[in-house]
């Protein structure tokens, strides 16, 4: 069972990331489960949300506390959070992180470039959501159909676009 | 469980801005608007100036649309 | 069909399955989402059902009190102080005997005012003449709904199906959703004439004064009727089975922990971590509170019981413990845990229950 | 409609646990007269929960549901659902006292800022008389009660004009002194949809002190003496014909006769007479700009 | 002095000298003579309180509470449904730990309407903080009423005073009543600081958002302190010495009844009967439900225990007969009797009780 | 009182958990300005129950006790009680959102007719919002939220003019776009005796749909739109200031202008928008017959 | 517990009274007064006289007091 | 110990008598317990109290099943109550019973005389109590203190006069 982290700033959408990659786990024939964060969310302060993807049912429904992989939504994050998993993946033209595992996209500015905004957030939880994806070695095609359950029209086709961006863009760094 | 006065009760609100008031001392008036509005209490007003707390301002941009001077201006943050 | 869906969009989803005809409710953290789901299945026309938005708990329970003494298959949801705002109403139901269903999703008393999971509030119906529910995923919650209609109307009292503020409510994990057309056999349309018809041009008067006698039979009739849910849960005819209570690899069980709700599957993997260092411990999970499976307990035959329990009553000790140890022949032990919300996860339990299988577990766990 | 007209069909059958002279009773008798078999009575608790019956014998020849204190109008909402969705043809009509307009009084908001469909009355006899004669939000100024022993310290809240304020669609203002202004305004209430609302005004012999013999009597004093005001609002506002002579404050009866009628009042002073007076005039100063604005 | 008073009486003469500052109640039969007879002390100017006449029993208790915690000896009253109303304020008074005091004239709760007594309405308390006294008779009500201030403001939990409706609330009977310097004495003005000071220009905030942990701390210090009640109770300095359980021909006997409330006297004179005819029967009634007298229960040491409750747990059974059971070393039997007020008088109860010895009575007396 | 007067006193400190551009830490923050050092709050659920901090933190300069949800009022009457009796100079002021209203209606129409010692604000976002935006009575007509995903259907409750049937001592509405009125109320509001309302108006970033920086704008726009009406009764009935303008239909701002400022009227048809103009001119007739008749 | 319409839910309340309402059918126009506000419901009218049902008529009076003709006058019970 | 049963209607005060001779009962240095009809009273319908009078401190609070002494307020209660007990006081000018002991007083007659009237109904409480109070063998004084005790002013007076009378006339009934 893989345990994962999400970091995110309140309205940067790091619930729906975890939501939506558990379809797409369950689209690649997996059991999943994605845990918001337990409490008051204000728009603007930081969100741990888990995710959780096994072979078998999972049952536990506790809180990550020793993540396999976390992500990071935003670098300001490591201002105020300590991010300890072997695996790491974040927004970040160049990332500052000694993990053993890095990987880093720069979703903030594909989120921007597509025009995903909320009151002048770059909404970048698709593109994390494509990183993540490609980091956890899932088909892309799981991931599109994710989306499309839970975005429609057009806000659906831009977001696949920024998952696509992101799970291509997605790199290793090497420190 | 009794609470007491505390700045920051939320923690160090300044890092939730998207957008950082930046004030420009030569337009201001201090007409104190800015520091009446300012739903976060993140302005002081000095004798001869403004003063934004950029640890605790979220970045709302109220203070910059009341400014009938135009002396403060909403800037994107830098991520950092 | 397999979805990913958090334990209150699956109470949603099995409320529309359900084809119910009345909602209210009121929003409160964490059970909102059902309500706001549900409102929006409404508006959109995926069910035909009205949907109030009312003005407290206890108008929403007065509301579908209303409706469903008028024949209609009704619904609310509430969490903690929403429950005890509309605990008057709760009474009222039962002794009415309204097939009413409930999801309650637990939530810690205030003050302080806390949002997360705690099974105190559920209990507080525990003399009521509810039947309570409590699910451990969000799976046992879409299902546990569907069966709460069924008995309910069967025999004429409110069911309450529990699910754990957070941990099951808000987390989106994969629920098997049967076809339309398997519940519509599993559930056919509420008889209209049970336990009575108010309508207009039928004078009759429901609920009015009647002597001490039989109001003591009243009670008496609801202590007869609600042990008959055990046989119905377990020959409802449902799409996959179930009982009053889980046994988890309790056959040769030398040590038997009694819990309910979410935490359980963090106990189960804590159990196979000690059936694997060869402990012989098993768990056997309560899936009713009431009718209280007093028989399933009575019967466990093992070195010591422990009661693990999210909730707590000042003065007494574990809500839970004292009903078990009212009724098991092996000792039972108790101990309060993740009381508030405190996350309890499987390493905690795999260490509570060392040191219960080695005797020196203490009555709370913090 | 004409008093010979009326329906004789008794929908309150003799022999109830109704005091003798009681508002209520004459309240309850009259419903049936106006709504005929297309309703269903939602009761909280009050001296109606007595009246009712018991066991397995009802004093109503029209359904009835008991229901708690504070729920009526809520109860309401979702009985009328039924209604709808069974396709039947009926009004939840709840029946309330005054303490059932205190407790119940953001049941009885929720419902009305809805317009759920519905027939609201608080037959207002001015105290919980069930209890023994508590002080309500509606017993008036002075009046003395078992909890106000030097009589009441606050003012009566006036129930109609805040259900108006709410914009039901159909508020009135009623009295068991007048049962045929009452029935007709059962009736038209009756033919509106949405949320109306009728405050009764049941003078309570025992509950107010005065003979039994007195009630329709008493009832009609208030009217007479401008103390309570007959009205309308069905999108206009009309003040009902029995009221309109005393717009004329001259015309109006004196206030003492309707006070020092009653037991409850006997210790008043002339000031304080003046008093209820004046703020009688504010009352009609209130109804006829109302008046006004809604015409 | 000795008087003959009503068990309402008595407790409003309690309130009065208690000296309390503030009484806020909303009428229900058959709690309403208290606070008619407080609100005609507080007309005549023989207290000195504040009373205010709420809209309904959530803001009777409420306004308790802002009074309570601005540092005033608070007291309301209420029964059944009132109890049911305020339900949501009950338990955050306890969870403040603010010292509150009530009288709780139990009754049974509707549907149908029925005004007589049942215990169930008490017992929905038992989880929730408040220290829950029963009286037997008026004169205890009276006592019990001032140790409830003395003992709720020495370890800040709210305290209730149970008594049957009509059988206590109603009946007049011999109380004797001691003079008021006595009284001063033994209940000092209240301490305003504790547990917290509310008032202009002090700046703190009661009962806001905290962690899990303080939620859960929180309800393991009231567990720990409410224990400490045995103890206040016994050496509380009152005029009379009292416990939390009352022992009656209880040395020697081989068969013992549990019960609370105002038929323990019924009871009392039907053990005389039985003793005279040579059984050798006792009682041990419960005073206090919480904190729940355990060890006195484990201490029994008989052939049988039974259990005699005006109460219903709908699936389970007798609320007392669990919570004894859970802790008594002797076996114990359970018979529901008196629900709804079913009057239960000495003959049946020397019927029940022989019947209890001779092994052939059901879990239901009706 | 010049704004430069105000007190510089930060009783709202920096650094909360309220969203950007929050009304409510606007209304909060101008309380202690008003009221000094001389007052107690008193906060059902709500956002306010979050935004005043946590644990051992408070992000109030000012005593606060939190209630439960439907309470608030009630319990202010029983903290009244007590800062008499111990001889404390102070108000309970009890600060809550339209839900509170909802629930809590009954208890704040009954602590309004015992006129108990208090100043009750209903800092107005028009949803429940801390639940994440549903239906309140005071929801604005067809305003979406997550309860009415198409639009309320029902009007919004006007709790300033039911209060002011209530005969309460001070009865004002007020708005987060005009602080300074806001902090002159409320010292007006300190000095009477008795039973106070202010009705707050709190335009609400996310749960309207507009930028965090234009809520001082939104808030305007409807009073400068005629939809929201300053006015304020203290035994006489006056139009404020800020609101005198429109009094004259012609000088008001176009009513889209503001609707379509907000995501959740973003679907109005303009048949919608020209019946809320309709209701906006019924409410204007409203509350110049009232300043007629109360002068 | 269901209950349906019956007369004398309370028993023969008849035996409340103190005073007893005669009829004079001499002095009667028949104009229904007393029967619509009697609280009991305890008068019919017929063609041409009411009838008091005295089962159930409990002696409040209101049938005498309303009645213009004075056709109804309340006398004393005798105990019996 | 001895149990008695008051049958009246409401609104003639046999809830009040009970008290009455409860206390008068405490007077003469005994233990006593007044119990009302538990229940909703309604002005005219029948009423049931009871009164226990012991030497000893009284426990139970069950109702009076089996009454030592029935009291009865009015001759019409006969119509719809078996009145059984071995001694019967009734306000009567002549009492048609055939129980062992009967004693009867016309309390009517002596309350109308006395003014105590309310709502047309003679109250008959404190004279049915005196009645009582003799047959009980109870000082008139105890009683007078009682009566003393609830009413208060002129009101006192009439009720000690009406008691008095009763005491003083009240009769054995030989059949
Ligand atoms: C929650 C609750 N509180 C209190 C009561 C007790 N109670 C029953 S009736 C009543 C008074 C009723 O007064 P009102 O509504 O004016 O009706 P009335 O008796 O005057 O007809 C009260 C307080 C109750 N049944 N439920
Ligand atoms: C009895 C009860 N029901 C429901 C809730 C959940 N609840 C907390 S805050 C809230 C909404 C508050 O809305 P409002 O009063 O408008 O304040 P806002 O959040 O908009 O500031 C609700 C429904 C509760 N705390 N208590
Ligand atoms: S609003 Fe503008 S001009 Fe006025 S004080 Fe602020 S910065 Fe200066
Ligand atoms: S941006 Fe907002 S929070 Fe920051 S100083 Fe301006 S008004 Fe205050
Ligand atoms: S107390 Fe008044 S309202 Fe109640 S039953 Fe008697 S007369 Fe009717
Ligand atoms: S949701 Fe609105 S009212 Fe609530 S904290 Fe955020 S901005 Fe303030
Ligand atoms: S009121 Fe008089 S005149 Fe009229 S019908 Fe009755 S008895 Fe005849
Ligand atoms: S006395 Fe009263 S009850 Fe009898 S008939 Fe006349 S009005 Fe009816
Ligand atoms: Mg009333
Ligand atoms: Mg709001």
């Amino acid at each position: 069972m893989l345990e994962i982290m999400i970091l995110s700033f309140g309205g940067q959408g790091g619930v729906t990331a975890a939501r939506l990659l558990a379809i797409a786990a369950l689209n690649e024939g997996k059991f999943a489960q994605a845990i918001p964060q337990f409490g008051a969310e204000r728009r603007g302060a930081l969100v741990r949300s888990f995710l959780r993807i096994s072979d078998n049912p999972i049952r536990r429904h506790s809180s990550v506390k020793n993540p396999d992989i976390t992500a990071v939504f935003s670098e300001k994050i490591l201002n105020i959070a300590d991010v300890r998993a072997k695996t790491v993946v974040i927004n970040s033209k160049q990332p500052k992180l000694e993990n053993e595992e890095v990987y880093y996209v720069d979703a903030s500015s594909i989120a921007l470039e597509l025009g995903l905004i909320s009151a002048g957030w770059p909404i970048v939880n698709t593109a994390m959501a494509g990183a993540m994806a490609k980091v956890l070695g899932f088909n892309f095609e799981s991931l599109k159909l994710a989306i499309g359950e839970i975005f429609s029209g057009r806000l659906a086709e831009l977001n696949v676009k920024a998952a696509e961006k992101a799970y291509g863009g997605v790199k290793r760094w090497n420190a | 469980m009794i609470a007491k006065p505390s700045k920051g009760s939320a923690g160090k609100t300044g890092l939730w801005r998207t957008f950082k008031p930046v004030y420009d001392v030569e337009k201001c008036n201090l007409c104190h608007l800015c520091w009446l509005y300012c739903p976060e209490n993140a302005i002081d007003v000095l004798e001869d100036r403004i003063v934004i707390d950029y640890d605790y301002c979220k970045g709302c941009g109220i203070c910059a649309k009341i400014c009938a001077k135009k002396a403060i201006e909403m800037v994107r943050e830098e991520e950092t | 069909m397999k979805k990913i869906l958090t334990g209150n969009y699956a109470v949603a989803e099995a409320v529309k399955m359900a084809r119910t005809e009345f909602i209210a409710a009121y929003p409160i953290t964490p059970q909102t989402t059902i309500v706001e789901r549900l409102a929006e299945m409404v508006e959109r026309g995926e069910l035909s059902a009205e949907f109030v938005r009312v003005e407290s708990e206890h108008s929403a329970l007065a509301a579908v009190y209303g409706a469903s003494a008028g024949g209609l298959r009704a619904f609310t949801a509430t969490s903690s102080h929403g429950l005890l705002y509309m605990y008057e109403m709760c009474w009222w139901v039962a002794n009415s005997r309204l097939p009413v269903v409930m999801a309650l999703v637990t939530r810690t008393i205030g003050p302080p005012w806390n949002i997360h999971t705690d099974h105190t509030d559920l209990l507080t119906l525990r003399d009521s003449g509810w039947i309570l529910a409590m699910s451990e995923n969000a799976q046992e919650a879409f299902d546990l709904t569907l069966i709460g209609f069924k008995v309910a109307e069967r025999i004429d009292l409110p069911f309450a199906v529990g699910l754990d503020g957070f941990q099951v409510s808000h987390t989106a994990e994969v629920v098997d959703i049967p076809e339309q057309e398997e519940i519509d056999r599993f559930l056919p349309e509420r008889r209209r004439d049970r336990p009575f018809v108010i309508e207009p041009g039928n004078p009759i008067t429901v609920g009015g004064l009647t002597t001490n006698e039989c109001a003591m039979m009243l009670r008496h009739d609801m202590m007869r009727d609600i042990e008959k849910v055990g046989d119905l849960v377990r020959n409802s005819g449902y799409i996959r089975d179930y009982d009053l209570v889980e046994k988890y690899r309790l056959e040769d069980a030398e040590y038997v922990v009694v819990m309910m709700g979410a935490w359980c599957g963090d106990a189960k993997d804590a159990i196979d971590i000690l059936r694997d260092e060869g402990v012989q411990i098993g768990m056997l999970r309560l899936r009713f509170v009431r009718p209280f499976p007093a028989k399933e307990i009575a019967k466990i035959d093992c070195k010591k019981i422990l009661v693990v329990e999210r909730d707590s009553s000042i003065g007494k000790g574990g809500i839970i413990a004292t009903e078990v140890k009212s009724v098991a022949d092996s000792p039972v032990q108790s101990v309060m845990a993740g009381l508030g919300g405190v996350d309890v996860g499987v390493e905690d339990f795999v260490a509570m229950f060392r040191r219960f299988v080695e005797g020196d577990l203490g009555e709370w766990w913090m | 409609m004409k008093i010979k007209d009326l329906s004789k069909e008794k929908y309150l059958l003799p022999g109830t646990t109704a005091c003798q002279g009681c508002p209520h009773a004459l309240g309850l008798k009259t419903l049936g007269m106006a709504l005929g078999d297309r309703f269903v009575l939602v009761v909280p608790a009050g001296c109606t929960t007595i009246i009712a019956g018991s066991r397995d014998k009802s004093a109503f020849k029209f359904p009835c549901l008991h229901v708690p204190f504070a729920s009526a109008p809520a109860v309401a909402t979702g009985l009328g659902s039924a209604f709808k969705k069974l396709g039947k043809n009926g009004i939840p009509v709840v029946w309330m006292g005054d303490g059932g307009s205190d407790i119940g009084f953001a049941t009885l908001s929720g419902a009305c800022v809805r317009k759920d469909d519905m027939i609201v009355i608080v037959s207002d006899n001015e105290a919980y008389m069930n209890t023994g004669i508590q002080t309500s939000g509606t017993t008036f100024w002075k009046a003395k009660t078992t909890t106000s022993p030097k009589g009441k310290k606050e003012e009566k809240k006036d129930l109609a004009l805040i259900m108006l304020m709410h914009k039901a669609d159909y508020v009135a203002t009623a009295s068991v002194g007048y049962l045929q202004d009452f029935i007709e305004k059962l009736k038209r209430a009756s033919e509106i949809e949405g949320f109306r609302f009728i405050h009764l005004h049941s003078p309570c012999p025992p509950g107010w002190g005065f003979d039994s013999s007195e009630t329709v009597e008493v009832a009609r004093m208030a009217v007479k003496c401008g103390a309570w005001i007959l009205w309308e609002f069905d999108g206009k506002f009309k003040i009902s014909t029995q009221s309109k002579p005393y717009k004329d404050k001259k015309r109006r009866l004196p206030l003492a006769d309707y006070l020092k009628r009653q037991r409850r009042f006997r210790h008043l002073s002339d000031e304080d007479i003046a008093e209820i007076e004046r703020r009688i005039d504010e009352q009609w100063k209130i109804i006829l700009a109302l008046e006004k604005v809604f015409s």
